[in-house]
Formats: C-alpha cells, structure tokens, sequence
C-alpha cells in the first residue's frame, strides 16, 4: 500500500519543490532570504542544503527585477519558481507577469512559452497591518494568460504545486500563511492534481458553500456547526480559481439551490463576485435566494486585533450568513 | 543645566544641552526597544516588530539636524526614527499595541507610525516604499518655497529597488531638497547585503548626480555633525544629497529572529556591541571630555526608564478601539 | 442663460483640469510628455503654456516614481495629478496607488490624507495590440482608499474630474482613448458632478443595460437597434464605478426585470461581476432571466484588425444579447 | 565576391565581405523602415509603427557581433534590430500588416516581432519592459553553459525605468553574459533626454558594477568593433556589460509624428541627416576606400528595392488570420 504520511502545509509545498528540482534540472527558485534562512516561514528549508545555492537563489530585495528575470529564464529552458514573500507585492510584479509573462506566448503567436510558477502568500490576521496580510490574488484571475492556484491543504498544495510546475504557462500559487501548520494527509508517492477541477470538500444537500484557500477551512469549521443546527452544507474548493470548474460548482448550486462564496480578497470585485455571478448564472432557476458573498471588509487591513478580527469572514459568520439563507 | 565647558570641547556649532539630548534620546530609543522585546515575549504585544537597538545613533543624529517641520520617512524599523524625530512614548507603546490611543488609533501598528505633529510622513512596510513619499514632500517644500527638507531613511536592502532610482533622478533633475538617507546595517531580514548589493553605493548615487557621502554611524556626534553640514546643503537649495550611515543592527531581523547564526556569527554580534554600541561611545566620551559624569547619566538612565515605564502602563491599560471603528477612515 | 458648447470629451478634461488650475495654485499635473506635446493625445495642449512647466510636469518615463512623489507631495499640501500615458501601465504604479495612496489615511489613523488623481487611458480597437489595449480598472475598484470614475460623456468628464480633483482621498480616472474626439454639450459654467450617483443615459422598459465608459455610446447604439425591433432599453451609467450606486442599478431592474453588463475590462473576475452580483442580489425576485456579463474576451487583445474587432462588445452582439434575453 | 584590399583597410578581424553586409543590412532597414511609412500614408497598415530610420548602425553593428543562436530583445522601434538579428522581410511585413503570415501569426504587430529562430525574445511596448527577460536568458546561458550572450536594446528613455537597475545589479552580482544596449537618441517621444536624465549614464552602469562604455553610433565600423569587443569579454565570462551607442532618430517618434518643431528643430534634423547618416558614412567609406564602388552599391539598392517590393506584395496579400483564432495561444 502506497505511504501516506501527515505533512503540514508548508512541508507539502517544500516536498513538492524538492521532488520537482530532483526530477528535472531546470527547475529553480529564486526570491529573497529563501536559501539558508528557508523563507521567511520556513518553508523552503533544506532546499539549499539540497540544491545548491545556483538553484535555490537569494536575490536582492528587486520583486520586479527576479521575477522578470524568471520570465526570460523560462522563455529560454528553465523552469522557474519565483518566491514573491507576500502576496502585498504583487503591486511590484504586475508589469512583468501581467505585461510580459502572460501575454508572451499570445503575443509571439504561440512561439515563446514561459513556464514559471509564482509563489505568494496571503491572508490576515497575523497582526501584520496593511501592507502585509492583502489576498490580491483576484488581480491575477483578471488577466488571460495567468493561471491561479489557491490549495487548502497540504494534500492539493503538493499535488497543485507539482501541475504548476510543470505547466507550460505563467502559474501564480498562493499560499495561504495561516495554514502553513496545517496538517493532513499526504502520499509519499508523485501525483499531481489537474487544474480546473475543483474539489467537494463535504458533500451535503442544503446549501452550498464554495470556499478558497484559508476560508475552506473556515467553511468546513461553519458546516459542523451547521449540521448541529440541522443544516447539511456542502463545501466545495475550486482549488484553482482560473481556469474555474464552473461544472462542479453549478451542479452543486442546482441540487441545493443556495450558495455561499467565501474568500478572503476584498469582498468587492474580487474572486467572489465571479463566483457568484457564474452560480447566478448557471442555477439562475434554481436558486431559492440571491448567492450570499464574504469577502474581506472593504477596509485596508487594520494591526489592532479587534479590528482586524473583524475584516476577515470566520466560521461564526459564514454559520450566521448560512442559516440566514436556508431560513 | 548647561555645564561650563571649553567650547572646543564639542563640535563647532554643538553644545552641551545638544550633546546631552542627543544621548537622551538614543537612550530612550534602545529603553524603548528593550521594552517592546519584553512586551512581545510577554505576548503582551500583537505581531512582530523589528527593533532599532545598535542604530540609535544614526536617527538620533540626523533628526538633531532636522527642524521640527522638516519631514521623515521612516521604515520597518522605524521607531528610532519616529522617536528621534519627536514622538511620545505613551502613544508610541499605545500604537504597538493596537489601541486606539496609539498614534494611528492601533490600525497602524510597528510598521505605520505617522504623525503630522512631528514631520513623521509614516513608517513603511515596503521597502523603499516611502522613497516616492519623501521625495514628493520635498516637491511641495521647493513649490511652496517653506523651506523644510525631508529625509527619507532606507535600509541598505531597499537599495533593491528600483524605485528609488526612478525618484532620485527626478530630485536631482529638480533639485529637490530631499535627503536618501541609507542605513547601511550590513543585512537585509537574513541575508548579508554583500550577496545582494553590486557595484558601490555611493558611486550609484553619483550616477543620478546627487552628491554622497558615508559617515560612522555609530558615533552620534559625527552623523550629527555630517548631518548638518548635508541638511544645510539641501536646505539652501543645493538639491538632493546622499547619506550612507554604516552601523549594525544588534538583533535580530524582527523580535522573532533569535537564532542568528545560520546567518551571522556571534562573534560578530558581539564585537559591535562591545566596540561599537552607540550609547557606550557617547558615554565613555561624554565623561571622558568631563561633560557629563557617570551619576548624571545613571539618573537620566533611571529618568528614562521611568518615563517608559510610565508610557508602557499608559498603553497596557488603554482601550482597544471599539470594533465599528474599523471601516472608518477608509476614505477622507 | 448659462452659455453651453460642444466640447470633446478630450476638451472637457482638459478644461476641467484648467479650470482646476485657475481656481486652487496647488494643483499640478505631471506625467511624460504632457508639456509641450501636450500627451500623446493632445489632451492637455495648451496647459504648459498658461501654467508653466512648474506646473505642467514633464517626468521621465518613471511611472512608479512619480506617482509615489505625487503621493508624498498631496500629503504635504498639494493637489496632484498624474498622468499615466496608457492603462496598461497601471502595471507599473501599483505599490504607489495601493500600498501607498489607498492606505495611508487609515494606516495613519486619519490623520494624513492623498488628495490626487491619476489619470489613465483604457479602450481596445486601436491596433495597438496586448500591451497597450487594456482596461484595468477592475483592479483598482478591488482597492479599499480609492475611488475609480468611468466617464462616457464630455460633460460627465468635466464634471467627474472636478470632483476628482477637490476629493480628499486617492481618485483614479480612466479615460478611454477612442472617446477623446466625442463630442457633446457642455455648460461654460462651474459645476461638479458627485460620486456615486448613477446617470440614466436613456429610459427604457423592457431591458436594462448597465454600461462603462466607452461601452456606453455602445450600448446606446445598441439601445436604437433594439427599438427598431421594439425591445425599449434602459442604459445606465453608473460613472464611478467605486463608489457604485447599487441602488440606481437595483431599482431600474427590478422595473425591466433582466439586466446586460458590458464594460471594456476583460470579462472574467472583472467590472461585470460586481455588477452583476449587485444586481443579482438587489433584484433577485425580479430578474427573468440570468444578468448578462459582456467584457472584453479572455486573451490578450491581438494586434491583427478582425481578430482584435473580435474582443470587445459591439452594438450590434449588445443587440443580439439583448434580443436573446427578452425572446 | 570578396575585393582584394589590404587587410589594413579594414578594421582588425573584419573582412569586405562582413563590410558590405553590413552596409546592405542597414540598407535593408532603411528601405524597410520607408516602405512602412509609406504603407502607414497609404493607410494600408493598421495602427502606428515606430522607425529605425537614422540608427541603423547600431543593430547592425551590434547583431554583427553576435552569433545565431545569441539572444536579442528589442523595442517598440524594433525593425532594426529583428532585421539584423535575420529576420524575413516577408513575414516582418506580413506581421506589420496583421496578417496570419507574419512572425506572430499577426497578433503580435509591430512592437512585438519575436522569433525564437533568429534568438529574438521579442520587441517589447513596454519601455525597459524586456531587461528583466534579456537579464534571464543571459542567466539560462550562464546556467546551462551554452555560450550564448544576451543584448538587451533599450532607449535613452528606459533609463528611467527602476527595473533597468534592479537587473543590473542582479547581472553584476551573478557575472551573466547579457549586454545592456542603451540606444541614446537624444529623445524619448516628444521630450529632451537631458531633461529626463539626471547625472550620466555610464556612472550610473558603474554604480551597480557594470563596465560601460559609449560609442558613435553612426558609425558601423566603431558600434561593430566595440561590440565584437564587448560581445567577446562577455562571452568569456567577465559579467554584464553596458554600452551605450549615440545616435539619433531621423524621423519621428512614431509614423504619424509629422510636425516636431514643438520639440526639436528642422536644422538639427537636417545636420543629422545630411552629416550623420550612417548609411551615407559608410557608403562614403567604402567607396573611399575603393572596398565597392557606386555602381555595386546602387545595384545593391536596387535587389534590396525589390527584395522589399517582393515582401511587400506577399504581406498585402496574404490573408488575415480567421477570427476563430483569435482565442488561441492564450495558453501554451
Ligand atoms: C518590497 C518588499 N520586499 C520585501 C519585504 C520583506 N522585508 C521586510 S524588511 C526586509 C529587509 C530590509 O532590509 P534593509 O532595507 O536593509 O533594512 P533593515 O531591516 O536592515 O533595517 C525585507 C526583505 C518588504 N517588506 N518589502
Ligand atoms: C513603461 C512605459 N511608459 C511609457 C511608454 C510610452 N512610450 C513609448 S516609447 C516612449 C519613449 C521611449 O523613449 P526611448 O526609450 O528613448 O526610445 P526611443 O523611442 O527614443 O527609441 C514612451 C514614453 C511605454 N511604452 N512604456
Ligand atoms: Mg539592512
Ligand atoms: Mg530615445
């Protein structure tokens, strides 16, 4: 019987790195304090140890410069990974993945391809205030071209990181910092996880909760106490936002006709109108009540933990917002 | 209060008060620091922060310079600046602890300080975020013909970013009166800035034509002294300058950083502490020059703990911000 | 009678911003290119020499950093406006406009404020290919601290940019580049138009099509097909799209019962979402039929004339949806 | 083919032949660049194009001294530099014109002409928007130890870009085989360099650690010989490098630039044009030189002429792509 062991989070995504740069010699990752500090959360630790510092790179502090470095490294037969420290900084690699890395391979008529993978994370409440703790990942769904990766446990984060990686497109996976602890099962032996499949996460009948990254969790936390309140929810995780499995979503909606889209970018024209809008969509006639969106408040992330308690969607409120809507 | 002294004991242009604050104020600085390390491992502080200790010198000798309208910039590591350049300590505690009697009423925290009263354009958690800022700010100066000057104080590691380049060129093509003010502290977060920084920095400054120098940053009366000399420069017009101030941070990255060693030694750690904190040097110099005696010092050290003490107390019992505060200030 | 001329949509920005100049001195624009030549687009011909170049600022080509000093220069006292050529290099000034102008207010508690505009162009069918035909402004609306405004009129320019210039907080203001020539009335006298307020550019009955910037003239066009096949549109505008006037969008639904969406923005995980949830939500119990999303296709707009023709609403496919939703 | 002459007619390691290709190379782009612009006034090409017309010499030179499989990555004035890295006329026009024909299947258009064929990354309509790919194909080459060197073209006015910088010092710090090409035209668009440029250029190459240095580039026998030089030093894995090539655009920012009095006058166009053509130069040279006489060199003109004339018909018509191909490529 195939190992199965229990990794957190974190340890799923190093695995999957490390099997990807014993597999094939061009893959390598670059960013800032990855090498013999691991990352800020660790998570790359031992890499360097492993591969080399030519292959596990400290860059300077330049988010713009490295990742357009990657593009053209992956345009010429590596296979970057790009380690952006938090997914905040994506305010400085916008010009070479949206400009550059997306748009190459469409712009050159198919000729250049850019296989990179772009690591960020996401999420609040670490008390990091503003600047630290956005879930801009929305921006990049926008952009064709880009695809976005949100796993939520350690099992899709080996198994997605592993497609990502060896993809032939610009692949933008964000991880979220709260569950880099997170622990679950994960096989020992290679698989990888397709895109554009997403995942039922719980099955259940009454109202159907679609939940990214950290809120699936989340999610599943507010279904057990739904079930107490005799409400059977289904929690279902695309896993990757784009491309989107409509499909699974959809039918989910059309057999329980409520739904719920929980994640944790901005509330407004973020991920979770998308959702809704293709559930509104898609179950147009058999939807019993509007689909309810959470996102995080329209507010810069506040440091005070009250306030920042406050911003993001928590099983209490998904709970509430539930039986509000089966009420 | 002033002690007689041969006026060429000091530096030209420097007296005994000014001496005397300026160690103060470095003293306060590393009290305060002392005490958000206890703070954080009492878990009594929400988040991290990343202390000043070992670099007191350089804010505290630049803000001396400053006039109290002049604008700063400020980082991460900010409190030093934020402190040396006029912020009270009780709304400082309060702010590092998420209450609304705190500097930005707690929605800021370590990293965001800011306070129109003191010239402080805010703290920054992006490096080299407050480059624009700074700049723009000695924009309105030279348009408004106020007469301030703003410096803008950086790590070495925000000499990554390409933006600042982008906003030096534009000061000195204008002739701003903007000071780049780097502290030079040997790393970024866990990696030594020799593996990240090419070429020198100074001669890349030269390249946008704006005049830089570098100074020991340990030593409070020479960043004081090239401080002024610089701040005047800039002040009359000359455009923008360059100042690389070389010191060392004495822990670690952030509160949390404790082990050190994958990256740096402790010999190393040590060698600055023993040979080069910038308090000790001030100390030994100011009662070896017979300014100041050890009593007077060991008093203003108990005054100063006091008054942290007080500031501490002050924040710990202030109120956290009622929780309908958070969607305001969102928009002006 | 207070005199009213044809302007262009071009003249009336242009003379909003004069105007603005006249009235407070600590106005200023600065940009590349935008004093003798006055931008690419001859916009602002004419200002350099009314206000001089201390005031008409020609930068180098530095996005990033003159949107961070215009930043630091509207928190010290100045009213700033910043020019960026094209859209698409919105790229480039993200950290500025969203780590920086959108937070500082909270972030310092209230206590300082970023009174600026940045101006922006948005539109495709120029043949000016991916990197510079792209309407971004979904991300910035995703952005808490910053107002986004989409005019379609001259006089709404005027007016909006007004509006823009005397708010307190971070504005940005997209203007589409193939409406620059449009002509329409537009009083001589000061006015303002407010925030948030919706405008009605045309009654109708049967449909609602809620339309964006250029895509408004679009949809009037549409809205005259439409009648000639006796289908009575509602078009409207909701001018900003941050704030967003729910309840006009609401309301006019709820009469006509099925709504169109268009916006020049890439369809996916963009303006057409928000929208659409908003109103899938506010009108649940009236819409016949699921709200229609019409943005720009999901790829990078091509060069090549028929192909990039292809990716952007047009009357006549806003016509066919429109057809299709009421049959 | 090859005139006998002395080899010391001809600068050390170039013979006739390299010289007369090179002269028929940047002849190729300036009729190119002309039927463009004429394409552009019969309203035959969609959109704006930017043109080479005036800094030939640069590409040429520069392409001369590279190998095949060598990385470009070009501009959004990037004929010449596709063309003299070796790229069809046909399918350049055919790609100008939008058509399915063309190096990007007409999606592309002409400020991206890419082609892996030719080792061109792309042309970019982003300023500076390519030095991070340049600087990352030059890190592919140093990695797999292919030999191969990257040129990243830019104009004066990237030196604005913050991204330029960060690569640079990236390039210096990991010794990479890429070259900055900075094409200093005096202009970017509509607006003076020396407005827009604080300080000097090569300074700022040497603040990062990068040897510059500059070269006239009308002069193709100069911009070739300093090239080669470059090009070898950095093939032999000295590090980045950095040169700047002076030179000027004849004509204006893009085809539809008519009236430029606004911004620059009709007599430095004209002393330009007439003293400093580098195709006149070298036309004079070689003649002078006895290396081709006018007779070889009008033939020359004339199979060029009609090289592009072929071109010229092919692209109009070759057919669009169908609109069913308009969502594909978006992903590989
Ligand atoms: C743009 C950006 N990239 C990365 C980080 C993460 N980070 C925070 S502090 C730091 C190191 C900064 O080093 P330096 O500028 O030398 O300041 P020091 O901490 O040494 O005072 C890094 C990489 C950040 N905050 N912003
Ligand atoms: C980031 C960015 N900003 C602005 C522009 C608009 N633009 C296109 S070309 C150009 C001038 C470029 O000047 P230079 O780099 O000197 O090249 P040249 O046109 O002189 O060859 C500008 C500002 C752009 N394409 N990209
Ligand atoms: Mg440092
Ligand atoms: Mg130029």
């Amino acid at each position: 019987m195939p190992e199965t062991r229990e990794l957190t989070l974190g340890e799923a995504v190093r695995e999957a790195l490390a099997e990807e740069m014993r597999r094939d010699p061009r893959v390598f990752i670059c960013g800032e304090d990855i090498a013999e500090a691991g990352t800020v959360y660790k998570v790359l630790n031992g890499l360097v140890e492993e591969f080399g510092a030519e292959r596990v790179l400290d860059t300077p502090i330049s988010e713009a410069g490295f990742t357009g470095m990657a593009v053209g490294a992956a345009m010429t037969g590596m296979r970057p990974v790009v380690d952006v420290m938090f997914g905040d900084f994506s305010t400085l690699v916008m010009d070479q993945m949206v400009n550059q890395a997306a748009k190459i391979h469409y712009m050159s008529g198919g000729k250049w391809k850019v296989p990179m993978v772009m690591r960020a994370t996401l999420g609040a409440t670490r008390r990091s205030a503003a600047q630290h703790s956005q879930s801009l990942h929305a921006w990049f769904c926008h952009i064709p071209g880009l695809k976005v990766v949100l796993p939520s446990t350690p099992y899709d984060a080996k198994g997605l990181m592993k497609t990502a990686i060896r993809d032939d497109n610009p692949v933008v996976f964000f991880e979220d910092k709260m569950m880099y602890r997170l622990k679950g099962p994960v096989p020992a032996e290679d698989y990888t996880i397709p895109f554009g499949v997403a995942d039922i996460k719980r099955a259940g009948t009454d109202v159907t909760i679609v939940a990214t990254s950290s809120m699936v969790q989340v999610a599943l936390g507010a279904a057990k106490l739904l079930e107490q309140a005799g409400i059977s929810a289904e929690v279902i995780d695309p896993r990757t936002v784009w491309p989107l499995d409509e499909k699974t979503l959809v039918e989910s909606v059309k057999k329980t006709s409520r739904a719920i889209v929980v994640d944790e970018g901005y509330g407004r024209y973020g991920v979770t109108a998308e959702i809704a809008s293709v559930i509104a969509e898609g179950a147009f006639f058999n939807l019993e009540a509007p689909v309810k969106r959470m996102g995080a408040m329209h507010v810069p992330i506040p440091f005070s933990p009250p306030l920042e308690d406050a911003t993001v969607p928590t099983e209490q409120t998904v709970f509430e917002a539930a039986t509000a809507l089966c009420g | 209060m002033t002690t007689a002294i041969a006026p060429s004991k000091t530096a030209p242009g420097i007296d005994v008060d000014q001496l005397l604050r300026m160690y103060r104020r470095m003293l306060m600085i590393r009290l305060f620091e002392e005490k958000v390390n206890e703070l954080y491992t009492r878990a009594l502080m929400p988040g991290l922060a990343h202390l000043y200790n070992g670099e007191e010198a350089v804010a505290v000798g630049v803000c001396e310079a400053l006039k109290p309208d002049d604008y700063i910039t400020s980082t991460h590591r900010g409190h030093g600046h934020c402190l040396a350049k006029g912020a009270a300590l009780d709304r400082m505690f309060a702010e590092l602890l998420g209450k609304e009697a705190g500097y930005c009423k707690g929605k800021g925290g370590s990293m965001h300080i800011a306070d129109p009263d003191t010239g402080n354009l805010g703290a920054n958690a992006i490096v080299c975020g407050s480059a624009g800022i700074a700049t723009g700010a000695a924009f309105t100066a030279k348009r408004l013909k106020t007469g301030q000057v703003a410096v803008c104080f950086f790590g070495d590691g925000a000499m990554g970013q390409g933006l600042l380049y982008e906003v030096m060129n534009m000061a000195a093509l204008w002739k701003l009166p903007v000071i780049y003010l780097c502290e030079n502290n040997l790393y970024g977060e866990y990696t030594k800035s020799s593996e990240t920084l090419a070429g020198d920095i100074l001669t890349r400054a030269a390249g946008f034509g704006i005049e830089g120098q570098s100074v020991d940053g340990q030593d409070v009366r020479k960043v004081y002294a090239t401080a002024k000399e610089v701040v005047d420069r800039v002040r009359r017009g000359a455009g923008p300058a360059f100042l690389v101030c070389n010191t060392y941070r004495f822990l670690g990255h952030h509160v949390g950083d404790v082990n050190r060693e994958y990256y740096r030694s402790k010999q190393e750690e040590q060698l600055w502490k023993t040979e080069r904190d910038p308090l000790k040097l001030m100390a030994d110099w100011l009662t070896s020059e017979q300014l100041a005696d050890r009593t007077r010092l060991d008093r203003m050290h108990a005054e100063v703990t006091s008054e942290i003490e007080k500031a501490v107390e002050f924040a710990v019992s202030a109120p956290y911000p009622s929780v309908d505060k958070v969607a305001q200030d969102v928009y002006a």
